[in-house]
C-alpha cells in the first residue's frame, strides 16, 4: 500500500538535496563557527551563505535573520524579547486568537509578569479584522502579533493591514509565518512586519533549524543568553547542518515556489471538491484568502479520530483539531474561537498537501473518505437525529 | 497507541446499532464533550440477553463500546453491574491514561440502561 | 599533512555510529513525533529510547531528561527557570566566576529584572571553595549554579559538596557539566544535584541536541512555551535526527568511558610533560582534579592567535583562552578571576585531546610547539628582559 | 579571516629584532591591552634609512609592524608621519574591523619614533 501523506503541516520529508548540502557538516567540517581555524571559518561561511538564501526567501537582509532551533523558540523569542525591550513604555501586547500555542502561551506567561494581553476575535472564516486590533491598542500597547496564515484552517490574515496599524502607532508588529514562509510569497518589505518566525520544516528542510527576521533596528533581549552566535542575540553553538539545510531548502523553495503553488493548489480544488459533496461536510476557514495546500473541514456528527484511523487504514495521513487526537485533548481554539460548536469541532479534518502528493492519492482519499464517513456515521447516536437526538431522550446534557 | 485487541473492536466493532423494542436504554457522554454513546439492552430472566450500541467519539470509546456490549451480553444485572471502568480497559488489552478519563463510558452507559430497565418494570 | 585536531572543547567529530543511527530520521521516518500515526510514533518512540540512553549516563531517571536545542538553552532554562519559579521565596541567586558565559550573563540579565546575584571567586586553581558559597546564602537565596568543570582550565569544581550545602538550605542547585557529561564519570545521584546542563557534542553526538536534567519534583518555568512537548516543559517540534544522534552517543560514551578516558589521559600527560619543558611556560588549573583530555597553559611573552596561527601552518589545531582569540575581544574570564595577569592570560593555549588523537600527534605537537614559541619570542619586546622591559624605558603604561 | 599578505607579513615578518644604535625609538600598547610594540629607526639626513620592531601581540599586530618598518624606509621623515593606521591595513590588503582598532599600533610607534629622534636632537 502507497503512502498518501497529507499532513504537511505536522513535519515534511527532507529534499534529499538539502540532506546532501548538510552531510559535509555532518562529517568533515566539524568545526565550531566560533573557531578562527579553517574549519571554524568554513562552518561560519556555511551559515552565511544559508543566512542569505533564508534572507532572499523572504525579501529581508541577511544581517535581519536570526538562527533559531525552532518556530516556537522564534515566537517566544519575538513576542517576549521585543515586550521586555519595550517595559520603559508600557506593558500591553495584543495576539489575536488565531494564535499557535508558541504564541497564545507566550501572552500568557508574560501576563503573569504583569503584563496585559489583549485576544482579538476572529470572525467565522478565521479572519482577524484590522479594526478590532486598532481598536485594542492603548497607549500601553508595545507589541503586536498575528499569525500570517493558520496550519488549521489555512486562512491567511491582513498582515499588510494590521502593520500599517501597528506601524502608525510605532507598535511593533511580529508575525508567525510559519505556515507560509516557503509556501507562498512572503516579503517582510511588503508587509511591513518588524519580525517573523519561519521554520525549515514547513518547506521540506530539517526539524531542529528555524529562524527569526528582526528588521534593522528593531530593539529585543535575547530569550537565550550566553556568547556572541547570532551577532549577541542568540547564544549556543550553532547547528550547522541544520541550518545549511534551511538556506538550501530556502533556495529550493524560493526557485520553485509558484509551481509548488500551482501543483498543490490543484489537489487541493480537487480533494476539497470531492469532499464536500458528502452531505453535512463543511469547508473551514476562508474560501479564498488561504493556503494554497490546505483543505480543512468538520464533518458533523462523527469524532476525528475515528476519520483519522480509518484513513490511515487506507495509507492515508491527514490530521484533526479535534480534542481527542490532540495530545493536550482541547479542540483547536482556532476552531472554537470562529464560533464552530465544540460538538462539530471534534468532527474537525485536515489534509495539507505538499509537492510529493499525487492526484491518484488525492482521487483514492476522495474515494475511500465517504465511506469511512459512512461508517462512523452508521455507528452514531446523532447521524439520524441530528445532534439535538441525546437531548430529546433525555441524555446527560453535561456528560461524564 | 492503542494495543491490538482494541484496534480490533474500533475497526471490527460488534453489535452496532439501535434495538428498537429495547428493554433499556443508557445514555452517557455529549457531544460538546466529545463522546456520547447510547447503549440498549434486552433483558429475560434477570440476564441481558441482548446488547447494541450507538456511539459518537473517538478509537478508544468506540472499542469501549463494542466490548462492554459483549461483556454485558449472557450476565445477570447484578454481574453486569459489576463491571467497571477498570475491567473494560483489561478486556482491550488496556488504554492509553488520558482516554480512561474522557472514553471510558461503557460501564455509566451499561448502568444507566439497567436503571432504566428496572425502572420501567418498577 | 594530516590533521592533529587538539579542540574537542569547542567541537567533536561525529562518530560514524551516531550518524548513522540518525538518517533513518533525516529520511523515511520523517513523522512529527506528535502525530497519532505510524510515523509520528516511531519519531516518538525514537525520542524515548534517547531519552533513556541519556538517563543512563548520567544515572537520571528518563523522566528527569528535558531535551533542548544547546547547552546554551538548557544554562538558561535552568538559571532563569529555577529562579522565576521560586521569586516569591527569594530573589537572590549564586554562581561562580568559573562559569561559562551562557550561565554568567544569565546571572546578569536576571539581576536586570531585579534579583540579586553574588559570583564567587575561584583560587589560584581555579577551583570554586564551597564555604565561600555558603557564606554568600541569605535568606533570599533560591539557586546556585556552579559548573561542573571548566572547559578552559579543566579544573573540576567539588559539586558534591557545594550541592549538599545547598541542599541543606533548601536552594535549588545546578551544574553546567558540558564539559565532564560523556567524558568523565557523572552521577546526578551521587553529586546530588537538582539541575543539570550537557551537550551531546561534548561527546561526539550532532550540534543541536542538549539536555537539562532536571530532578523529579523541582519547579521550573519553562524558557519556550508553546505546545506539550517534553512534558510541557520545552515546546517545539523536537529535532528528532539530533536527539536520536544524542542518545545513540551517550550510549557509546557510556560503554567507552574508561577507554576514552584512559586514552586521553595518558596523551594529555604526555603533552603537558612535554610542553611544561619550554621555559616560563605554566600549567593552568588544578594538577589533580582535572579534566583528563585538557592540557592547559599559559605562555609567557608572546601572545595566544599568533602561537595558533603558526600550529594552525603545522596541521596543529588548538584553542586559546586570549582576547585577540575570542570573538568577543575578552580575555578568558576565568583565568583573569584565577589571578593570571592580564599580560599572561594573553599567552593562553589550550589543547583538548580526543579518542582520535595518536601518540604521533601529540608528539609532533612537542616537537613544532616550542619552535613557535621561540618564533615569537625572539619578536617579542619582553622575551628578553621580562614584562618590565617596557615600562623601565617609559613605555606607554594605558596603551593606545 | 586574515588576507594573504597580513599572513606573509606575519609568518615571514620583515624587520625584526633590534637596532642597538638607534636614532629614535618609539613604543605603544602595553602587555595587559595584549598589544604592544617597540618600534626602531635609524635616520639619515631627514630620510628613514633603517627600521626594525619588537611586537608583543596578535597575527594582525606582527604583519602591521612588519608591514610599517617597511613603508617606513626610505621615506622623509614628513613622508613617514603622513602613514595611517588605514593605509598600513590597505597596504595589508584590508583587516578585520576587530583588528583594526586594537592591534594597528604601528603608525603611532612610527610616529613616536620619529618624536623620540627628534626630541634627542633638540
Ligand atoms: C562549560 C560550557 N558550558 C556551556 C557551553 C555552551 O554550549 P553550546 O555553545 O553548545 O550551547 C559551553 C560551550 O562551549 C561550555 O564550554
Ligand atoms: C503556525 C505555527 N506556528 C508555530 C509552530 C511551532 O513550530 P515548531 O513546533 O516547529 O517549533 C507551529 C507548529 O506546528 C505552527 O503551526
Amino acid at each position: 500500500m502507497s503512502i498518501k501523506y497529507f499532513d504537511h503541516i505536522a513535519a515534511n520529508p527532507l529534499l534529499p538535496e538539502v540532506l546532501d548540502a548538510m552531510m559535509p557538516y555532518f562529517k568533515e567540517q566539524y568545526g565550531n563557527p566560533m573557531s578562527m581555524y579553517d574549519l571554524g571559518m568554513n562552518a561560519k561561511q556555511a551559515i552565511e551563505t544559508a543566512r542569505e538564501q533564508v534572507a532572499r526567501l523572504i525579501n529581508a537582509k541577511p544581517s535581519e535573520i536570526i538562527f533559531t532551533s525552532s518556530a516556537a523558540e522564534s515566537n517566544n523569542f519575538a513576542l517576549k524579547g521585543m515586550a521586555l525591550a519595550r517595559q520603559e513604555i508600557g506593558r500591553h501586547i495584543i495576539i489575536s486568537k488565531a494564535e499557535h500555542h508558541s504564541v497564545l502561551n507566550t501572552a500568557r506567561s508574560l501576563e503573569k509578569q504583569g503584563f496585559v494581553a489583549t485576544y482579538v476575535p476572529v470572525d467565522k472564516y478565521g479572519m482577524v479584522d484590522p479594526d478590532a486590533v486598532k481598536k485594542s491598542i492603548t497607549k500601553e500597547t508595545t507589541v503586536i502579533s498575528v499569525i500570517h496564515a493558520s496550519s488549521e484552517v489555512g486562512t491567511i490574515e491582513p498582515i499588510k493591514e494590521i502593520a500599517a496599524i501597528a506601524k502608525a502607532h510605532k507598535i511593533a508588529f511580529h508575525t508567525d509565518a510559519v505556515a507560509t514562509a516557503g509556501n507562498i510569497p512572503v516579503d517582510v518589505k511588503d508587509l511591513g512586519v518588524d519580525a517573523m518566525s519561519l521554520t525549515a520544516h514547513q518547506f521540506y528542510g530539517p526539524k531542529g533549524a528555524a529562524a527569526m527576521y528582526l528588521k534593522t533596528g528593531q530593539r529585543i533581549l535575547p530569550l537565550i543568553y550566553g556568547g556572541i552566535q547570532e551577532g549577541g542575540r542568540r547564544a549556543g553553538t550553532e547547528n550547522v547542518p541544520a541550518i545549511v539545510g534551511m538556506g538550501k531548502a530556502a533556495e529550493l523553495a524560493e526557485a520553485g515556489l509558484s509551481g509548488r503553488m500551482a501543483h498543490v493548489r490543484q489537489l487541493r480544488d480537487r480533494l476539497t471538491e470531492g469532499i464536500l459533496k458528502i452531505p453535512k461536510v463543511h469547508a473551514t476557514g476562508h474560501p479564498e484568502q488561504r493556503l494554497p495546500g490546505l483543505a480543512s473541514f468538520v464533518v458533523e456528527y462523527i469524532e476525528g479520530e475515528g476519520m483519522l484511523l480509518l484513513l490511515l487504514a487506507k495509507g492515508i495521513y491527514a490530521a484533526s483539531g479535534s480534542a481527542c487526537t490532540s495530545k493536550a485533548l482541547k479542540a483547536s481554539p482556532v476552531l472554537v474561537s470562529m464560533g464552530v460548536p465544540t460538538s462539530m469541532a471534534h468532527g474537525s479534518i485536515v489534509f495539507s498537501l505538499g509537492i510529493g502528493n499525487t492526484q491518484e492519492g488525492v482521487d483514492s482519499c476522495i474515494e475511500e473518505f465517504p465511506l469511512i464517513v459512512k461508517r462512523l456515521r452508521d455507528m452514531s447516536p446523532f447521524a439520524k437525529e441530528g445532534w439535538g437526538a441525546m437531548e430529546a431522550e433525555g441524555g446527560n446534557k453535561e456528560g461524564a | 497507541m492503542y494495543s491490538a485487541k482494541l484496534m480490533d473492536h474500533f475497526t471490527n466493532p460488534r453489535n452496532v446499532g439501535e434495538i428498537a423494542d429495547a428493554d433499556g436504554v443508557g445514555m452517557e457522554g455529549n457531544p460538546t464533550c466529545g463522546d456520547a454513546m447510547k447503549l440498549f439492552i434486552k433483558v429475560q430472566d434477570n440476564v441481558i440477553t441482548e446488547a447494541k450500541f450507538q456511539t459518537f467519539g473517538c478509537g478508544a470509546a468506540i472499542a469501549v463500546s463494542s466490548m462492554i456490549t459483549e461483556m454485558a451480553k449472557g450476565k445477570t444485572l447484578e454481574e453486569a453491574l459489576a463491571i467497571t471502568k477498570e475491567s473494560v480497559a483489561d478486556a482491550l488489552d488496556g488504554m492509553p491514561p488520558q482516554k480512561m478519563h474522557c472514553s471510558n463510558l461503557g460501564a455509566d452507559a451499561l448502568r444507566k440502561a439497567i436503571e432504566d430497565y428496572r425502572s420501567r418494570r418498577a
